[in-house]
C-alpha cells in the first residue's frame, strides 16, 4: 500500500466547535484506495458525520478542522481554493445523506436534481446528461426511469429517493462516494436493497465508498475496512474480516454483541392475570367529507382483532407499516374511538363512543424527542404525573420522582436538563420514567427503540425488561423490527392490512413462521450469528415456501 | 413628454376636496362655489365691498315698499349653448329653486319661514321679469346675491326632461366642460361672452376670460398642494392656512396676498350647561383670555381680535363693535370663585379637520389652565363636530362660521332659538334687537342696535368671538391679475398668465 | 380543486355579512349624518327633514340594513349620497388607480424582498446581514407619510423630476401616466419591502438548514445556484402568504400614500366618504374591499399546489 | 451566550431612548404641556435642546413625556391582543370544530376590514380617549396573532408530547397551556414584535385622523402628525419625534430577533 495508490488519505485529523473546547472528532486517522469500501461505525454523535462532511469541505457554521490533513489523490485539500473544493464536489467527490426524503429538493423534478450539476459545469450536454441520468436509474434498479424522471420526490417511496439520491451522486462519475448512513431511515425490508445497489452502481465505474453507519451487523458485510469510533475517537481501524473474526477493541465487541440474536425471553410462569383484553375490536376513521351533505363514510384500520396481556408479560404487535398496530393501541390507550368490540383494562371496560382516557395504561412513543414537552425539566416532566388529580404532598412526590429517576437510571446532574440537552437514550429512559411513575397495569410501548440506535436500543430494551420485573405491568410492544421483538416478547402478533395474520410464542413464529407475510419479514431481517470459533457472521434466514 | 408647469393657456387652482355635484346652491360645498361663480351669474352679485350690484340683471327697479323687485336681463346675455337668455329661462329657474323637491339649500330665504316668502316671479317681456314678496324685505336683493345659493340664470338644457340634473348651461365667462370625479373640474372660456358693464369687483362688473382652460384640481392634502405650487403643478391656491403660507413667503416662484376675511372663529359656550349656565363663569372664562396675543398667535399676526359677531372688514363694524373684555387673570379667578368653581372639569370640542379650529382649542385650553381652568379637548371627526354642533350637544365648541356677507346675516348665526338651533344665544333682549335691525333701513340707527347687541353678548358671553380668518391666496407669480377678495372664492377672470 | 374553490367561496358569504353587519353599526355609530356635511353651517331644518326620508335614515337601521342588503344581493350597490353616481363605477375607477400602484409596487416590493432577503439569509449574522436587516427594519419604522413627503421634497420640489399631484390614466396616455406612478409606487415600494425582506430571511434561514441545501452543495453546484434554484423556490410558500395578505389590505386602499400623491384611489374613497358620512359609499366600498381581499388570499392559496407539488388543496 | 451584533445595536438603542425618556423628565426645566406663545417654532438651541412647537412647548420635554404614553398605550394595546389572540387561537386550534370555524370567520372578517374605518368606528363608540386608543389597536391587532398562535399550536398538537399529556390524565386546558403554548413561544416573539412596530405606527395613523391620544398629552405619533403641518417651518419638530419612533422599532425589532433565537431551541440543538 503505497502513498500514491490512495484515493482519500486522512492524517491525525481534529475538528472542534467555536463553542466548546473537547473536540468532536479527535485524532483519527484513516485512508482508502480506489475502488475499494470503507466502513465508518459508532454510536450516534461519535463525529461520522463532521468526519465525512469535513472531507467534503461542508462543516456545518461553528465547527473548524483544528489540526490534521485530507489529502485526496495526494492534494491536500486545505491548499485548495473554495471554488477549487466547489468543483471537486460531485465530481471526484460525491455523497449520499441520511434522510432521502429531506435531501431531495421537494419543489424541484427528478430531472432536474440529477442533470443540473453536470449542466452547470458544462461536463455534458443536457442529451448526454439525461443519458446518463437514465442509465444510472436502471443501475439502481429502478423501472421506467423515464416516468420517474419528470416527478417530484414526495411522489415517490424512501427507498426509490435513496436510490435517486445515489444516482445522482455517481452522475459525473466520482472517484470517491460518502454515504452517510444511506439506509437507516429505510425500511428493513429494503434495506439491503438499497445497500446492495449502491455498492453495485460504485463498483461499475470503480468509485470508492466510504459507507457511514452505527449498525455494524449491516455494513461489515460490504466494507473491505472498518473504523470503529467513540465519542470523537478512534476505536478500532481494521479490515471487515479480522475485526469480524476478532474484534480487538472492548466497544466493537459490545456493538457487535448488540446486533446479535438474542435467546428468547421465556413466558415468566404464574402470569395469569390478566390487565387487558382486546375483543373482536374494529376501528373506523372517517373520512373526510368535502361537503356537509355527502353521506359520512369511514375507512377500516383495525378488523376483528383480539389479544390480552398477562400481567408481567411482553406482546409483540408486529406488521408493515400501516397495518394498523398503533390504532389498536391507541385505542387500548383510550385515545381513539372504535366502533365494535370490547375493551376491558384491569378488568374494566372502556367505552369505545369516543376517546376516553385511562391512566392505568400508559404508552412510550417511538419519537422520544417529541413525546417530551420541549421546555419542561427531567425533573418536571417525571414529576408531572403524580401532581394531576391527586393532591399528593410535596415531598411523597419528591421521594417517588427521585426513585423512579433512579430506577431508569438518570443521574441527579441530568434532572435540570431539558429534552435538548439530552441523549436519545436518555430522553427515553424520561419518558418511560413518566410513564411508569404510576405504576400503570400495561404500557404500550409503540416502536419505543427504533429511534435509538443499536447499542442504547440494547441498553432501552434491559432497562424495560428489569422495570416490568419490578413494577410487573403488561406489555404491548409494538414495533417493525423483528430482531427487537425477538429479544424482548413472549408472544407475537403479526398484523397485515388491519387484520391479525398470525399469532403464537415467539419462539414457533420465528422458527416456523405460518403466513407468507411473516416470511417475508424474517427474510429481510439479516442475522449476526457469534461462533465461538470463526467469530461473527452475517446471514439470512431461509424458509422453504413449502413450510405452511 | 409631461411638462412640470402647466402651459399659459391653462390656470390650474387646487381645491380640498371634490364639489360634490355641479348643480349650483343645491348639492354643494365652498368649492361648488368656486366654480360656479365662473360658470354661472344669478341677477345681482356682490361689489368688493359687499354691496350689490347688478349682474345678469342691467338694471334692478325696487318698489317703494321694497315689495316689488324688476330686473331688467343685460344685453346680449347668452347661454354656453348659443342661445340667448331669456325672461322666461329666469322664471323657469326660479320655479326648480322654489320646489322643495329640488333641495335648494336657501330655500328659508324665500319660502317665508324666515321672512319674506316670494309671491309670483313673472316674465313681463323678453328681458324684464318681476318678483313680488309677501312681506317688505330690506336683504332681499343680498339674499339673491349670497354666492353659497346664487339664484343663477339657469338654461332649460341643465335639465333633462325628467327634470333630472345634468349639468350648468349658464351665462358666465367660463363653460362647464368636463367633472372627472375626485380628480378635477375643467372649465373652457366661453368665447360668446358678453360681459356686463362696469368696472370688475366683487363678483360683479366686467369680465374677460384670458386663458382657454380653468382647471380645479382636488388636492386634499395641504402638504401636496404647497408641493405642487412651488414646483410649478399648480397656480392658485385659494385660502391657505397661514402657518402653511409662512413658508411660501420667500418662494421666488409665489407670491402670498393677503385680504381680511368674513369667516368667524369662535368658542361657543352652552349657556343651557350646567356649569356655563352661570354667567359669572362665562364672564371668567373671557377675561383668563388673552385675546389679543390669542388672535394674533392663531392668525400668525394677520388678524387683530375681534369680539363681534360682525366681521372688521364689514362697515357696520365699528367702534364700539371692538370692545372687549379685559384680559385680566385675577379678575377671572374672583369670577371663578363667585361662580363656585371648583376645578370640575370642562370638555371643548374640536376637529382636527382643519388646523385653526384645532388650534382654537388648543390656545384655549392652554391659556385657561394658567388660571386653574380644568378643560379637556375632546377631538372629533367634522362630522361629528357639526352634529354635536347643530345638537348643542357640548359645554364649549371651538367653531368657525363661514362667510356671511351682511352684518344682519352674521348676527342671526349667533343669536338664535334654543329649540331650532340649541347652539345659538337665546336671550329674548337679544331677539327684540336683532328682529328691529333687520326691519330697519336707516343706517344710523340700524347700527345704534347692532352695537347695543354687542353690548350685551359683552355683559353675557354667550360666546367668545376670537378673530375673523385671514383670507390667504397663494398664486404662481406667473399670474397677473389675480386678486383676493373678502368673498373669499377665487376669481380667475381678468387674469392672464405668462409664459 | 374546484370544490376548494367553491368551498372557500362560500366562505365569503358569512365573512361578507359579518362585515357589512359591521360598517352598518359602525357607521350609525359615528355621529354625523350625510345631510349635515352637506349643508355645513347652513340652517334649512325642512331640507334636512326631506333629504334626511329621501335616504330613508330615519328608518331602524336593521330595515335600512336588510333593504340594503336585497339589493346588494341583485348586484345593485346603489347610488352615493354625495354625488349621486352609481357606487359600482366609482369603485370600479377607483380600484384602477389603486390596483396599478398597489400591485406594481407589491411586486416589486416582492422581487426585492427575496433577492436581499436570501441574500441576507445567506450571509447570515454578517456584515451583509446587519446592513440588510436594518435597512429592512427602518423601512418597517418609518411611517409611510414621512416617506411620501420625502419623495414629493426631493424629487417634486428640489429635482423637479416628477409631478407629484394627480394622475393620468395609461389607457389616456402610457408613458404620461408612468410619471404620475413612479414617486407613489417608490414609497410603497420602501414601505412594503421590509416586512417582506424579513419573512424571506427568517424563511430562507430555516431551509438553508435543510438537507436538500447541503446535498445540493454536495453535488458541487455554484452557490448561485443553490440559493435561487434550490432555496427560493422554497421560500416562495410563505412569501406568497405574506404577499397575498399585503395586497389584499392594500388593493383595499393605500389611503395614506393616495392621500400624499392625490391618487383617486380605493382608500382615499374610503376615508373620504367616511368623512362625508356617504354611507351607501362606505358600504360599497367595505363589501368590495372583503371581497378582494378574500379572493386575492384564495388565489394566492390555489397557487400553492403550483408553488410546492406537495401541497394539495384540501377543503 | 454571546451577543449578536443585532443585539446589540437592540440595546443600545432602548437604552438610548430610556436615556431620553427618563433623562428629560428628570432634567427638563419646561412642562410637556407648557406653552410659550412668544417662542414658537424655535430650532433646537441651548434652552431647548430640540427646539419648540406651534405652541412654544419644549419638543424635548414633549418627546421625553411622548415615550411614556406611546409605549404605554403600545405595549397595553399589543398585550391586550396578545392575551385575546393567544386565548382565542390556542383554543381555535385545540378544539377545532365550529369554535374554531367561528374565530376563523370573525378574524378574517377583521382582516378584510380596512383598518381606518375599523379604528374610526372602535374610536366612535368608544369615545377618543386613551382606553379607545387601546382598545381599537387591540381589536384591530387580535387576529394576525390568533392565526400565528393557531397555526403553531395546530403544528405544537401534531406532536406526542401533547398526547402524552392526556395520557396521564391532564385536562384540556393543562395539556394548552403548560404544555402546548410554552411551545410556540418564538412565531409568539415575532409576531409581538411585528405588532408593536404596527402599533406604534398606528398610533401615528390614528393621530393623523384626530384620533389619538387626545391632546394636548404628547405622544410621538401625534407630535409628528401635528409636525406636518409645519414642516416648511420647523422641520424640527418631525425629525425628533420621528428618530424616536424610527430607534425605538429598530431597536425593538433587533432585539425581539435575538429573543427569537435565544428562545429557539433548534438553535440549540436537538431534532
Ligand atoms: N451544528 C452543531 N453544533 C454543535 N455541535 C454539533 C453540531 N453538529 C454536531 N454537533 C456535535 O458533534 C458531535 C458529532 O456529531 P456527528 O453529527 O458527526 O455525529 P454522528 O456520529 O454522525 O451521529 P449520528 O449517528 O447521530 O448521525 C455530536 O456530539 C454533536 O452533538
Ligand atoms: N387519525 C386517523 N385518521 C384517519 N386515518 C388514520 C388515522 N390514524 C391512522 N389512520 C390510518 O389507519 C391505518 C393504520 O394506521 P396505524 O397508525 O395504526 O398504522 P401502524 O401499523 O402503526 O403504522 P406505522 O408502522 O407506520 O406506525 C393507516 O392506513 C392510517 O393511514
Ligand atoms: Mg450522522
Ligand atoms: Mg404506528
Amino acid at each position: 500500500m503505497t502513498a500514491g495508490s490512495r484515493l482519500l488519505d486522512i492524517r491525525e485529523l481534529t475538528i472542534a466547535f467555536e463553542t466548546s473546547d473537547s473536540p468532536v472528532v479527535d485524532n483519527v486517522s484513516v485512508s482508502l484506495e480506489t475502488g475499494k469500501v470503507l466502513a465508518i461505525v459508532g454510536e450516534s454523535g461519535s463525529g461520522k458525520t463532521l468526519l465525512a462532511r469535513s472531507i467534503m469541505g461542508l462543516l456545518p457554521p461553528g465547527a473548524i478542522a483544528r489540526s490534521g490533513e485530507i489529502h485526496f489523490v495526494g492534494q491536500d485539500l486545505a491548499t485548495l481554493s473554495p471554488q477549487g473544493v466547489r468543483m471537486m464536489r460531485g465530481d471526484q467527490i460525491s455523497m449520499v445523506f441520511q434522510e432521502p426524503l429531506v435531501s431531495l429538493n421537494p419543489v424541484v423534478r427528478i430531472d432536474r436534481q440529477l442533470t443540473e450539476a453536470g449542466l452547470e459545469r458544462g461536463v455534458m450536454s443536457r442529451p448526454a446528461a439525461y443519458a446518463r441520468a437514465i442509465e444510472l436509474l436502471e443501475r439502481v434498479a429502478i423501472s421506467s426511469p423515464e416516468a420517474i424522471m419528470r416527478r417530484f420526490p414526495h411522489e415517490l417511496s424512501g427507498g426509490m429517493c435513496q436510490r435517486i439520491m445515489i444516482a445522482a451522486a455517481m452522475m459525473l462519475k466520482p472517484r470517491l462516494l460518502i454515504a452517510d448512513e444511506p439506509t437507516t431511515a429505510l425500511d428493513c425490508t429494503v434495506q439491503q436493497e438499497v445497500l446492495r445497489v449502491m455498492l453495485e452502481a460504485a463498483r461499475v465505474d470503480n468509485t470508492a465508498v466510504l459507507l457511514i453507519s452505527h449498525d455494524l451487523g449491516l455494513v461489515a458485510g460490504y466494507a473491505d475496512d472498518v473504523l470503529v469510533m467513540k465519542a470523537g475517537r478512534q476505536v478500532e481501524y481494521q479490515p471487515a474480516a479480522d475485526l469480524l473474526a476478532n474484534p480487538a477493541a472492548a466497544y466493537t465487541r459490545e456493538l457487535l454483541a448488540a446486533a446479535t440474536v438474542a435467546q428468547s425471553a421465556q413466558a415468566k410462569p404464574g402470569a395469569e392475570h390478566t390487565v387487558c383484553t382486546v375483543e373482536h375490536v374494529s376501528i373506523d376513521y372517517p373520512v373526510r367529507r368535502d361537503w356537509p351533505w355527502q353521506p359520512r363514510t369511514s375507512k377500516r384500520a383495525v378488523a376483528d382483532v383480539s389479544l390480552d396481556v398477562r400481567r408481567g408479560e411482553t406482546v409483540a404487535l408486529v406488521g408493515e407499516s400501516g397495518s394498523g398496530k398503533s390504532s389498536v393501541g391507541k385505542a387500548i390507550l383510550g385515545l381513539t374511538a372504535f366502533s365494535q368490540g370490547r375493551i376491558r383494562i384491569d378488568g374494566e371496560l372502556i367505552a369505545g363512543d369516543k376517546p376516553h382516557i385511562n391512566t392505568r395504561a400508559q404508552c412510550i412513543f417511538q419519537n422520544p424527542y417529541a413525546a417530551l414537552s420541549p421546555r419542561k425539566t427531567v425533573w418536571q416532566a417525571v414529576a408531572e404525573p403524580l401532581q394531576v388529580g391527586r393532591r399528593l404532598d410535596a415531598e411523597t412526590v419528591t421521594a417517588r420522582t427521585r426513585e423512579m429517576l433512579e430506577d431508569v437510571g438518570l443521574v441527579a446532574q441530568l434532572y435540570q436538563r431539558l429534552p435538548h440537552e439530552l441523549s436519545g437514550g436518555q430522553r427515553q429512559r424520561v419518558c418511560i420514567a413518566r410513564a411508569l411513575i404510576n405504576r400503570p397495569r400495561l404500557v404500550v410501548a409503540d416502536e419505543p427503540v427504533s429511534a435509538l440506535d443499536v447499542t442504547i436500543q440494547a441498553q432501552v430494551l434491559e432497562l424495560l425488561g428489569r422495570l416490568q420485573s419490578k413494577y410487573g405491568f403488561g406489555c404491548l410492544f409494538i414495533s417493525h423490527d423483528l430482531g427487537v421483538v425477538e429479544t424482548v416478547s413472549t408472544r407475537v402478533i403479526v398484523m397485515h392490512n388491519g387484520q391479525v395474520v398470525e399469532r403464537g410464542d415467539t419462539a414457533d413464529v420465528f422458527a416456523n413462521p405460518q403466513h407468507a407475510y411473516t416470511r417475508r419479514l424474517l427474510t429481510a431481517m439479516p442475522v449476526l450469528q457469534f461462533q465461538a470459533d470463526l467469530g461473527y457472521r452475517i446471514s439470512h434466514r431461509q424458509f422453504s415456501e413449502a413450510t405452511r | 413628454a409631461w411638462s412640470m408647469s402647466s402651459d399659459s393657456n391653462e390656470i390650474r387652482v387646487a381645491i380640498t376636496s371634490d364639489i360634490r355635484s355641479s348643480y349650483p346652491g343645491v348639492n354643494r360645498v365652498s368649492f361648488t362655489d368656486d366654480v360656479m361663480i365662473h360658470v354661472v351669474e344669478p341677477l345681482v352679485a356682490h361689489r368688493d365691498d359687499l354691496s350689490v350690484a347688478p349682474l345678469a340683471a342691467e338694471r334692478i327697479d325696487v318698489s317703494d315698499d321694497l315689495t316689488q323687485f324688476r330686473f331688467t336681463l343685460r344685453d346680449g346675455l347668452r347661454f354656453h349653448n348659443g342661445e340667448l337668455a331669456t325672461a322666461d329661462d329666469v322664471v323657469y329657474s326660479w320655479q326648480r329653486i322654489l320646489d322643495p323637491a329640488t333641495g335648494f339649500q336657501c330655500l328659508p330665504f324665500f319660502d317665508g319661514s324666515t321672512g319674506a316668502k316670494v309671491e309670483s316671479v313673472v316674465a313681463e317681456d323678453a328681458r324684464t321679469v318681476l318678483i313680488s314678496l309677501d312681506q317688505p324685505s330690506a336683504v332681499f336683493l343680498e339674499q339673491l346675491a349670497y354666492v353659497q345659493c346664487p339664484v343663477a340664470v339657469l338654461h332649460r338644457d341643465s335639465w333633462d326632461s325628467d327634470g333630472k340634473w345634468l349639468a350648468p348651461v349658464g351665462t358666465g365667462p367660463f363653460q362647464f366642460l368636463e367633472w372627472r370625479k375626485g380628480r378635477y373640474v375643467l372649465l373652457k372660456r366661453f368665447s360668446d361672452y358678453a360681459p356686463a358693464t362696469g368696472p370688475a369687483s366683487g363678483l360683479a362688473g366686467a369680465k374677460t376670460a384670458h386663458v382657454e382652460y380653468l382647471r380645479f384640481l382636488v388636492i386634499p392634502d395641504v402638504m401636496a398642494t404647497t408641493a405642487a405650487l412651488v414646483s410649478g403643478q399648480i397656480d392658485v391656491v385659494p385660502l391657505l392656512a397661514p402657518v402653511n403660507a409662512l413658508e411660501l413667503r420667500h418662494n421666488r416662484r409665489v407670491v402670498a396676498m393677503d385680504h381680511d376675511g368674513l369667516s368667524r372663529r369662535t368658542l361657543l359656550l352652552q349657556t343651557d350647561d350646567a356649569l356655563l349656565s352661570d354667567r359669572s363663569l362665562r364672564l371668567a372664562l373671557a377675561h383668563a383670555l388673552d385675546l389679543e396675543q390669542f388672535a394674533d398667535v392663531a392668525s400668525f399676526g394677520l388678524s387683530p381680535h375681534n369680539p363681534s359677531a360682525i366681521p372688521t372688514s364689514d362697515v357696520m363694524h365699528t367702534a364700539a363693535q371692538s370692545k372687549t373684555w379685559s384680559y385680566d387673570p385675577d379678575l377671572a379667578r374672583q369670577l371663578l370663585e363667585a361662580a363656585g368653581y371648583n376645578g370640575e372639569e370642562l370638555v371643548i370640542i374640536t376637529s382636527r379637520s382643519e388646523q385653526a379650529i384645532f388650534d382654537l382649542a388648543m390656545i384655549a385650553q392652554a391659556m385657561w389652565s394658567r388660571v386653574g381652568i380644568n378643560v379637556r379637548i375632546e377631538v372629533l371627526d367634522f362630522g361629528s363636530l357639526l352634529t354635536r354642533y347643530f345638537d348643542g350637544d357640548f359645554q364649549i365648541a371651538a367653531f368657525e362660521f363661514s362667510p356671511r356677507l351682511t352684518a344682519i346675516m352674521n348676527m342671526h348665526t349667533l343669536i338664535g332659538d334654543k329649540t331650532a338651533s340649541p347652539a345659538r344665544w337665546d336671550d329674548p333682549r337679544a331677539h327684540d334687537l336683532l328682529q328691529r335691525a333687520s326691519e330697519t333701513v336707516e343706517p344710523i340707527k340700524r347700527q345704534r342696535l347692532l352695537d347695543e347687541i354687542h353690548h350685551l353678548l359683552l355683559a353675557e358671553a354667550p360666546t367668545i368671538n376670537v378673530y375673523n380668518a385671514p383670507i390667504i391666496d397663494v398664486v404662481s407669480t406667473r399670474l397677473e391679475g389675480y386678486q383676493p377678495w373678502a368673498g373669499a372664492n377665487p376669481r380667475l377672470w381678468n387674469v392672464r398668465k405668462t409664459e | 380543486m374546484s370544490s376548494y374553490f367553491l368551498k372557500r367561496l362560500l366562505m365569503l358569504v358569512p365573512t361578507l355579512l359579518l362585515v357589512t353587519i359591521a360598517v352598518f353599526i359602525i357607521m350609525r355609530l359615528v355621529p354625523g349624518d350625510p345631510v349635515s356635511m352637506m349643508l355645513g353651517d347652513i340652517e334649512n331644518p325642512e331640507l334636512v327633514r326631506q333629504m334626511r326620508a329621501e335616504l330613508r335614515l330615519d328608518d331602524p337601521v336593521i330595515i335600512q340594513y336588510l333593504d340594503w342588503l336585497a339589493d346588494v344581493v341583485t348586484l345593485n350597490f346603489g347610488v352615493s349620497f354625495v354625488t349621486g353616481e352609481p357606487v359600482i363605477g366609482t369603485m370600479l375607477s377607483r380600484l384602477a388607480v389603486t390596483a396599478q400602484i398597489v400591485t406594481i409596487s407589491v411586486l416589486l416590493a416582492s422581487c426585492l424582498a427575496l433577492v436581499f432577503g436570501t441574500l441576507a439569509a445567506w450571509r447570515a449574522n454578517r456584515r451583509a446581514d446587519l446592513v440588510i436587516s436594518v435597512l429592512a427594519i427602518g423601512s418597517m419604522s418609518v411611517p409611510a407619510f414621512w416617506v411620501g413627503i420625502a419623495l414629493i421634497i426631493v424629487f417634486g420640489i428640489k429635482l423637479q423630476w416628477l409631478p407629484t399631484v394627480g394622475y393620468v390614466s395609461p389607457l389616456d396616455n402610457f408613458s404620461e401616466s408612468l410619471q404620475f406612478l413612479v414617486l407613489p409606487i417608490m414609497a410603497l415600494v420602501v414601505a412594503e419591502t421590509g416586512g417582506l425582506l424579513r419573512m424571506v430571511r427568517a424563511t430562507t434561514l430555516d431551509v438553508l438548514s435543510k438537507d436538500y441545501i447541503t446535498a445540493a452543495r454536495a453535488r458541487g453546484l455554484s452557490e448561485r445556484s443553490v440559493l435561487f434554484r434550490h432555496a427560493l423556490p422554497n421560500t416562495l410558500i410563505p412569501t406568497a402568504t405574506l404577499v397575498g395578505f399585503t395586497l389584499g389590505s392594500l388593493l383595499g386602499g393605500a389611503a395614506v400614500i393616495e392621500s400624499v400623491f392625490t391618487l383617486p384611489g380605493m382608500g382615499r374613497l374610503l376615508v373620504e366618504s367616511v368623512y362625508a358620512r356617504d354611507y351607501v359609499m362606505v358600504q360599497g366600498v367595505m363589501i368590495f374591499v372583503a371581497i378582494i381581499y378574500v379572493l386575492v388570499n384564495l388565489l394566492v392559496d390555489m397557487l400553492y399546489p403550483v408553488l410546492d407539488p406537495r401541497v394539495r388543496l384540501r377543503a | 451566550m454571546k451577543l449578536r451584533p443585532n443585539a446589540i445595536i437592540g440595546i443600545a438603542g432602548l437604552g438610548l431612548v430610556a436615556i431620553v425618556a427618563i433623562g428629560g423628565v428628570l432634567v427638563s426645566p419646561y412642562q410637556a404641556m407648557e406653552t410659550n406663545f412668544l417662542n414658537r417654532f424655535a430650532t433646537p438651541s441651548a434652552s431647548h435642546w430640540f427646539g419648540t412647537d406651534e405652541y412654544g412647548r419644549d419638543v424635548f420635554t414633549r418627546v421625553a413625556v411622548g415615550s411614556f404614553i406611546t409605549l404605554r398605550v403600545s405595549l397595553a394595546a399589543v398585550a391586550l391582543a396578545i392575551v385575546a389572540g393567544t386565548v382565542t387561537g390556542a383554543m381555535a386550534a385545540y378544539f377545532g370544530g365550529w369554535l374554531d370555524r367561528a374565530a376563523m370567520l370573525v378574524s378574517d372578517s377583521i382582516m378584510a376590514f380596512p383598518s381606518l374605518l375599523l379604528l374610526l368606528g372602535i374610536m366612535a363608540a368608544l369615545g377618543p380617549n386613551e382606553w379607545g386608543v387601546i382598545l381599537a389597536l387591540a381589536i384591530a391587532y387580535t387576529p394576525p396573532i390568533t392565526r400565528v398562535v393557531r397555526s403553531a399550536v395546530i403544528a405544537a398538537l401534531a406532536r406526542e408530547y401533547v398526547t402524552s399529556s392526556q395520557l396521564i390524565g391532564n385536562g384540556d386546558l393543562t395539556t394548552l397551556f403548560r404544555h402546548v403554548l410554552p411551545n410556540c413561544i418564538t412565531p409568539f416573539i415575532v409576531i409581538a414584535t411585528s405588532v408593536f412596530t404596527a402599533a406604534v405606527l398606528s398610533e401615528a395613523a390614528l393621530s393623523f385622523l384626530g384620533l389619538g391620544v387626545p391632546p394636548p398629552a404628547p405622544s410621538w405619533g401625534s407630535m409628528l402628525a401635528d409636525s406636518r403641518n409645519y414642516l416648511g417651518i420647523n422641520p424640527w419638530m418631525a425629525i425628533f419625534p420621528g428618530i424616536a419612533i424610527t430607534v425605538t422599532l429598530l431597536s425593538i425589532n433587533l432585539v425581539g430577533d435575538a429573543l427569537r433565537d435565544r428562545f429557539d431551541l433548534r438553535m440549540a440543538g436537538g431534532d
